[in-house]
């Protein structure tokens, strides 16, 4: 029998997901990222556990990322990107520019002997991808590595005992031929930065949700950037960068909301004392079991409905928050340690650039469109499939879900 | 077992990296004093083809018996390694790996302390090879029939997926027709499609598909066996019918409550509940009186609910254009996080609908004259209250489990969660899963789901059971749950624990008995056992107390 | 079944004091069940028993044996060698399980392990509740197939008495009044009539009062 | 770094759950995180599978500290297995009381897959805390069996 080959772009969790489950049904499948290791932004999330697990489903994960880079049916093509496809329904052909990445993942060992070679301080311009990241070979950090810098220099390629670190390398033209394409290919997180009110980038304790999630990851905890205290009033500012006309994003992100009560949980948890203040438009609750969640937040988070227009630092440690507080109907200012924004889902940059390569459609606010609500993982290329939050905003649950859905729908194209 | 152990150890300094922080041949001399090792191998990538078709043959060749690996996180190449001694001919249970790697040389800096501990693993994995028995696979064979329980949209769509994937199915319906709650609806607004079309053209194909068999009238009375093998009684009509069936999906749908209490009013011709608007604007007949304003209010019987927020836009868009009625929606929260929802929300304001939002203070409501006054305090209007009143008021919904759920989850063992919804809590793992395998759960039984996402859980499920049953056969690891039928007092212990119900009584042998194919392999069961009659291989109390060895002093 | 709980460490290490050698000795069938004697207790125990030991200083080796029934002398048997080798035997098994293997071995001593405490149902994992109190003059048919004996805190027959208050008892107010599950029993299967009749006194010589018991078939004896 | 003046270095069994705690331990491992040497780590498929019995042992043998590493609550890969766990650590608590065994020997945690940093608090945190205690008062090897 011949086989169906399958091509997923992106490597996060729809991605993951859909190449999972078409390697679980037999199927060969490429699984294109254009970073250095799979796992997408998920991978630099946190672990939102307080007394008890908060139901995050980051910690799917890992297992997921390991069994793909594991299953002997799927293909990793990382440090890749998709760069032309032809062809229609049961044969696309499909060229793909690899990069060059300088360390063979098949080869590397992460020994980190590389690392230790290299003459740069700390950090050194080789050096291991984030834990748990498949593959684990080393990635070399073209903005430091002196070779990059027009010096000669051949420390860890000569120190390598696998023969894996090869400078020569040049990024190469890789052509693929498939009967069906997934495109998982997410989103961005918004840039807070757009919002210059809310001072992102200007006070260093305004942070973003991301910011939190890689700091929680990172280093277990949150200190404030001003001081390294624990904070203790605490503001979270919801929809930053969704339901929001004026910016183009005219849409919930339906995330935001959750991990925002989550993070609070969190921060209660580790520091009982902290204040949470949560400033929303409407608060979104959907998702199995959130209902109960909420319920428990309510008596600890103070839930005060409206957006606050403008962030000013009072003091080295403090800001301002002006906003209007609208059972007494006035505008008010409290003051608070740590500001989190909590930024939205953004489709990608670079959607336009792809749905032209793919020839399919850009849909409301540039994120992909399908053929219809009850068919969101079709497009309008047959044998072209969706997956994840390039359609739309979801949690991880729901990409899982649509992931699948996507995953079954390319099976049955393929029959 | 009579056959003398053989050992090979095979020890891997990853690409030469680990001799750095590992004296490899200091564990070699340690290890040569052994005398069942037959064989010390160091390889530089042990997870390299290459490295494993030597390891593979040399085993063949040297006719070892146990395998001792010291290498990096099983986590990583465990299957790796199996797959080769199972080419070799070698039952590939019979490995024991040390991780030498994450649990010593990357985190123990002093090379002394880490060879050292290198040492003690390996010794202890080699003492754990010993007991080391063969687990033999097995093809258990499963009927790919499925059985689906509830005829509404996830149901028909689940059935429709299986039977695309050329699975039998048998949709149990308990009423008269298929369809369930979509067929009180007037409009799934946003999308074009009008329910009665979209439920003709489903029960058409349906209908059509010589492998969907619908029963209506039907009920589940008695589920026994496991996956793969599900016998399943049904009565049909007036008859009973007996069939096997590989996996089950439920489907069962919700119910909704309005929560006279949380109103404090009763209904009435002016106060209706949204499924009793959708009937009206459904049928075709003169309303006996044109309603001038309506009013909607959400949030009150259930602050949680997706589906009030969405059928007060539809009804409320409906009620307009076919009597040009005021419409004002009442709500604490819009629930916008569905695809879409943002856009359809504007596009219904910009028609005209007016919105108010409410705080913790719920709306006061009263009657007058045959109208329905609302009095609230506005979100934005403050202190200044808003007193209006209809000729309409249309009162949201509590989404509830239906009062079948208990039943039938007693019937298939399946457990329920705090609001007596299906699936418990850590289902989040897996969302259409069942705690036992082959039970699967799809729809508004489950969460609470708007309409496409009903539809995208019934494919879901049907993409799982698929999964588990497309091979005919499901390859198991028999003996992995050891029962000592001797011990076993039928204490019942672990049946009632075993959180995947796999577990039966042997009736022949007096017993407890695992089902292969059902078991996870937890080893719950193994734990609790007062009698120690349970013992899960690979984690048995003998291959734990060698490892417990490691905590002796070094002689 | 017979339901037991383990006495404390203490006074089992009490108990023990002065041996050097001391066999644990567990029972598979009711006190299994009950999580009190069987194979995962006795080692239990023993492993707390030696670290016990240990942490006060003092030499005592601990060795352990579960059998079938510690209530017939045949699996008393196979305890042969192990008790002989050891200078107590510390019983895991019921009242009747201790008794046996002390009458088995006349020249061992053999301490109880376990508190005795009532024939009764298993309720749900891990609990255990009393159902018989083993009077030896049955009367479940006349009352509705609840026991008065065991589960009245009073034992009354024709109850209730006074303290009986929204079907709970006056003695422990988490105790059901038997005489209210009684009536609810009755009542279910139509049988109120059995309740105007008044239950006689009960003999009790054919409960404890009339001296150890004993029962004889003599069709079964060989 | 864990041994203090006297060379006391603990011994601590970790009973790590496969599909958290485990990978936790390896994540740390890859970012070269060291942590105290005397730490053994157990695989068990589920913290479930960590017998009373088991905890028990593992101070006859010698052990200063036992650690047993489960999911988060409402987290378990086989639904309940961390709740057993918990429950089965909190009854050997008792008898580690009765023992006469200080309690601080015997903790249960929960931690997620991702949770390297965690890990090697929780590990480096019990080290530290059974070096306060000093070694256990149990001497391996006469245990009498």
């Amino acid at each position: 029998m011949e086989e169906k080959r399958v091509l997923v772009i992106g490597g996060g969790v729809a991605g993951i997901t859909s190449a999972l489950e078409l390697a679980h049904h037999g199927k060969r499948v490429f699984l294109v990222e254009k970073e250095p290791n799979i796992g997408g932004h998920a991978a630099s999330f946190c672990c939102k556990a307080a007394e008890k697990c908060n139901k995050c489903s980051v910690c799917v994960l890992p297992e997921k990322i390991g069994e793909a880079g594991a299953h002997p049916q799927i293909s990793l093509l990382t440090a890749s990107e998709v760069r032309e496809v032809n062809g229609e329904a049961g044969d696309f052909r499909v060229k793909i520019a690899r990069q060059a990445r300088f360390v063979d993942p098949d080869r590397c060992t992460a020994c980190g002997l590389c690392g230790e070679a290299c003459p740069l301080e700390l950090p050194k311009a080789i050096h291991p991808p984030f834990a748990g990241a498949v593959p684990s070979a080393f990635v070399v950090d073209r903005d430091r590595c002196l070779r990059f810098q027009g010096k000669e220099c051949r420390s860890c390629q000569d120190k390598c005992p696998a023969g894996a670190i090869d400078f020569d390398q040049t990024s190469q033209k890789m052509d693929l031929e498939v009967g069906a394409i997934v495109v998982a290919t997410g989103f961005d997180v918004f840039d807070a930065r757009e919002k210059a009110l809310f001072g992102y980038g200007k006070y260093p304790n305004v942070m973003t949700g991301l910011d939190l999630e890689e700091r929680f990851l990172h280093g277990g905890s949150i200190f404030l950037p001003s001081n390294g205290k624990p904070p203790q009033d605490v503001a979270f500012i919801q929809c930053v960068g969704s339901r929001d006309e004026h910016i183009g994003n005219g849409y919930c992100s339906k995330v935001c909301c959750k991990y925002a009560m989550r993070f609070s949980r969190l921060l209660q948890y580790q520091n009982p004392e902290a204040k949470i203040t949560m400033f929303y438009m409407d608060l979104q609750m959907a998702g199995k079991g959130f209902a109960d969640f909420y319920e428990q937040c309510k008596g600890s988070i103070r839930f005060v409905q409206g957006i606050p227009v403008e962030i000013s630092p009072v003091s080295e440690d403090r800001l301002g928050v002006r906003f209007e507080d609208p059972w007494p109907g006035k505008i008010s200012e409290e003051n608070y340690d740590l500001v989190v924004l909590s930024v939205g889902i953004s489709p990608r940059k670079e959607a336009r650039n792809q749905a032209k390569i793919l020839g399919i459609n850009l849909g409301d606010f540039g994120f992909f469109d399908s053929l219809n609500p009850l068919e969101n993982t079709c497009t309008n290329i047959e044998g072209i499939f969706l997956a994840g939050c390039c359609q739309g905003p979801k949690d991880i649950p729901e990409t899982i879900a649509h992931s699948t859905q996507a995953a079954l729908r390319v099976i049955r194209s393929l029959s | 077992m009579a056959e003398d152990i053989k050992l090979g150890v095979y020890l891997c300094d990853c690409g030469g990296t680990l001799s750095k922080e590992i004296d490899f041949p200091e564990i070699q001399s340690r290890l040569e004093k052994i005398p069942d090792i037959k064989h010390i191998g160091l390889a530089h990538s042990l997870c390299s083809t290459g490295d494993l078709e030597r390891t593979g043959s040399e085993i063949g060749e040297k006719g070892i018996n146990r395998v001792v690996i010291g290498a990096c996180s099983p986590r990583l190449y465990e299957a790796r390694f199996m797959g080769a001694m199972e080419k070799s001919g070698l039952n590939p249970h019979l490995l024991s790996l040390a991780n030498i790697r994450e649990q010593c040389a990357w985190v123990h800096p002093h090379r002394s302390k880490a060879t050292q501990k290198a040492v003690k693993q390996l010794e202890m994995a080699v003492k754990n090879a010993r007991f080391l028995e063969p687990i033999e696979g097995e093809a258990v064979s499963v009927n790919r029939d499925v059985l689906i329980i509830g005829g509404g949209i996830s149901g028909m769509e689940a059935a429709l997926a299986l039977s695309e994937l050329d699975h039998k199915v048998t949709l149990l319906e308990r009423e008269k027709v298929l369809g369930g709650r979509l067929r009180d609806l007037h409009s799934l607004y946003p999308l074009e499609v009008t329910p009665e079309a979209l439920l003709t053209k489903k029960i058409e194909v349906l209908n059509k598909r010589a492998n969907i068999e619908v029963m209506t009238q039907a009920e589940l009375l008695k589920v026994e066996g496991q996956l793969g093998n599900f016998k399943v009684q049904i009565r049909a009509g007036h008859s009973q019918i007996t069939r096997s069936f590989g996996a089950l999906v439920v489907a069962t749908g919700c119910d909704t409550r309005f929560a006279k209490e949380k109103y404090g009013l009763e209904l009435s011709d002016e106060i209706i509940t949204p499924l009793q608007l959708e009937r009206m604007l459904k049928s075709s007949e003169d309303w006996p009186k044109i309603p001038q304003k309506i009013g909607f209010l959400l949030d009150i019987s259930d602050e949680f609910s997706r589906i009030s927020t969405i059928s007060a836009f539809r009804n409320g868009l409906a009620a307009k254009r076919r009597f040009g009625s005021e419409v004002y929606i009442f709500c604490k929260n819009l629930k916008l996080d569905t695809h879409g929802m943002e856009r359809i929300y504007r596009e219904v304001r910009n028609r005209g609908v007016i919105f108010f939002k409410f705080g913790e203070k719920k709306p006061e409501i009263s009657r007058a004259n045959g109208q329905i006054n609302v009095q609230l305090e506005d979100l934005y209007l403050g202190k200044e209250r808003v007193n209006l009143s209809f000729d309409l008021l249309v009162v949201d919904e509590q989404v509830i489990p239906q009062k079948g759920f208990e039943n039938l989850a007693s019937l298939l063992h399946i457990a329920l969660d705090p609001r007596s919804f299906y699936q418990p809590a850590n289902v989040h793992l897996y969302p259409v899963a069942s705690n036992r395998k082959g039970i699967f759960l799809a729809g508004s039984c489950r969460a609470d789901l708007d309409f496409p996402d009903t539809v995208a859980d019934g494919r879901a499920a049907a993409e799982a059971v698929h999964q588990l049953l497309f091979p005919g056969e499901i390859w198991v690891d028999v003996r992995k749950v050891m029962v000592d039928a001797d011990k076993c007092v039928l204490c019942l212990t672990c049946i009632r624990s075993c959180p995947h119900r796999a577990i039966e009584v042997d009736p022949v042998k007096k017993a407890a008995k695992v089902v292969d194919v059902a078991c996870q392999g937890c080893g719950i069961c193994a734990g609790e056992c007062p009698a120690k009659a349970i013992q899960l291989n690979g984690f048995t109390d003998q291959e734990i107390g060698v490892q417990l060895e490691f905590l002796k002093e070094a002689v | 079944m017979i339901v037991g709980e383990r006495k404390s460490l203490e006074e089992i290490r009490k108990m023990i004091n002065g041996y050097k050698k001391v066999l644990v000795a567990g029972c598979g069938t009711c006190v299994t069940v009950c999580f009190a004697g069987g194979e995962k207790e006795v080692a239990t125990i023993a492993s707390a028993l030696r670290l016990a030991a240990q942490k006060g200083g003092d030499a005592v080796e601990i060795s352990e044996a579960t059998i079938q029934r510690q209530c017939d002398i045949e699996f008393i048997q196979e305890l042969k060698e192990k008790v002989e080798q050891a200078d107590a035997v510390l019983s895991m098994g019921c009242g009747a399980g201790v008794q046996t293997i002390a009458e088995t071995f006349g020249g061992k001593p053999v301490l109880p392990a376990l508190n005795t405490r009532f024939i009764g149902r298993t309720e749900e994992q891990g609990i255990w509740s009393e159902r018989c109190a083993a009077c030896g003059d049955c009367i479940l048919h006349l009352t509705g197939g609840i026991c008065p004996i065991a589960r009245c805190s009073k034992s009354i027959l024709n109850g209730p008495c006074g303290g009986s208050k929204d079907g709970k008892c006056e003695i422990k107010s988490e105790v059901d009044c038997a005489w209210q599950l009684i009536y609810d029993r009755l009542k279910s299967l139509g049988q109120l009539d059995l309740l105007e009749k008044i239950i006689p006194v009960k003999d009790w010589s054919a409960s404890r009062d009339g001296g150890p018991r004993k029962q004889v078939r003599e069709d079964m004896k060989l | 770094m864990t041994e203090n003046k006297n060379g006391f270095s603990p011994k601590i069994a970790a009973f790590c759950c496969f599909h958290s705690a485990y990978q936790a331990a390896d994540m740390a491992g890859a970012t070269r995180h060291a942590y105290a040497d005397g730490i053994y780590i157990i695989r068990v498929p589920c913290a479930g599978k960590v017998e009373g019995l088991h905890i028990l042992q593992a101070f006859e043998k010698g052990a200063d500290g036992v650690l047993v590493l489960a999911c988060p609550e409402e987290s378990c890969h086989f639904i309940s297995g961390n709740i057993r766990a918990k429950k089965r650590v909190n009854h050997i608590l008792q008898v580690l009381e009765e023992i006469g065994l200080e309690p601080e020997r015997l903790k249960i945690f929960n931690l997620a897959s991702n949770q390297a940093l965690r890990f090697l608090q929780v590990v480096n945190g019990m080290a530290q805390r059974i070096k306060d205690l000093g070694p256990s008062p149990i001497k391996a090897g006469n245990s009498g069996r």
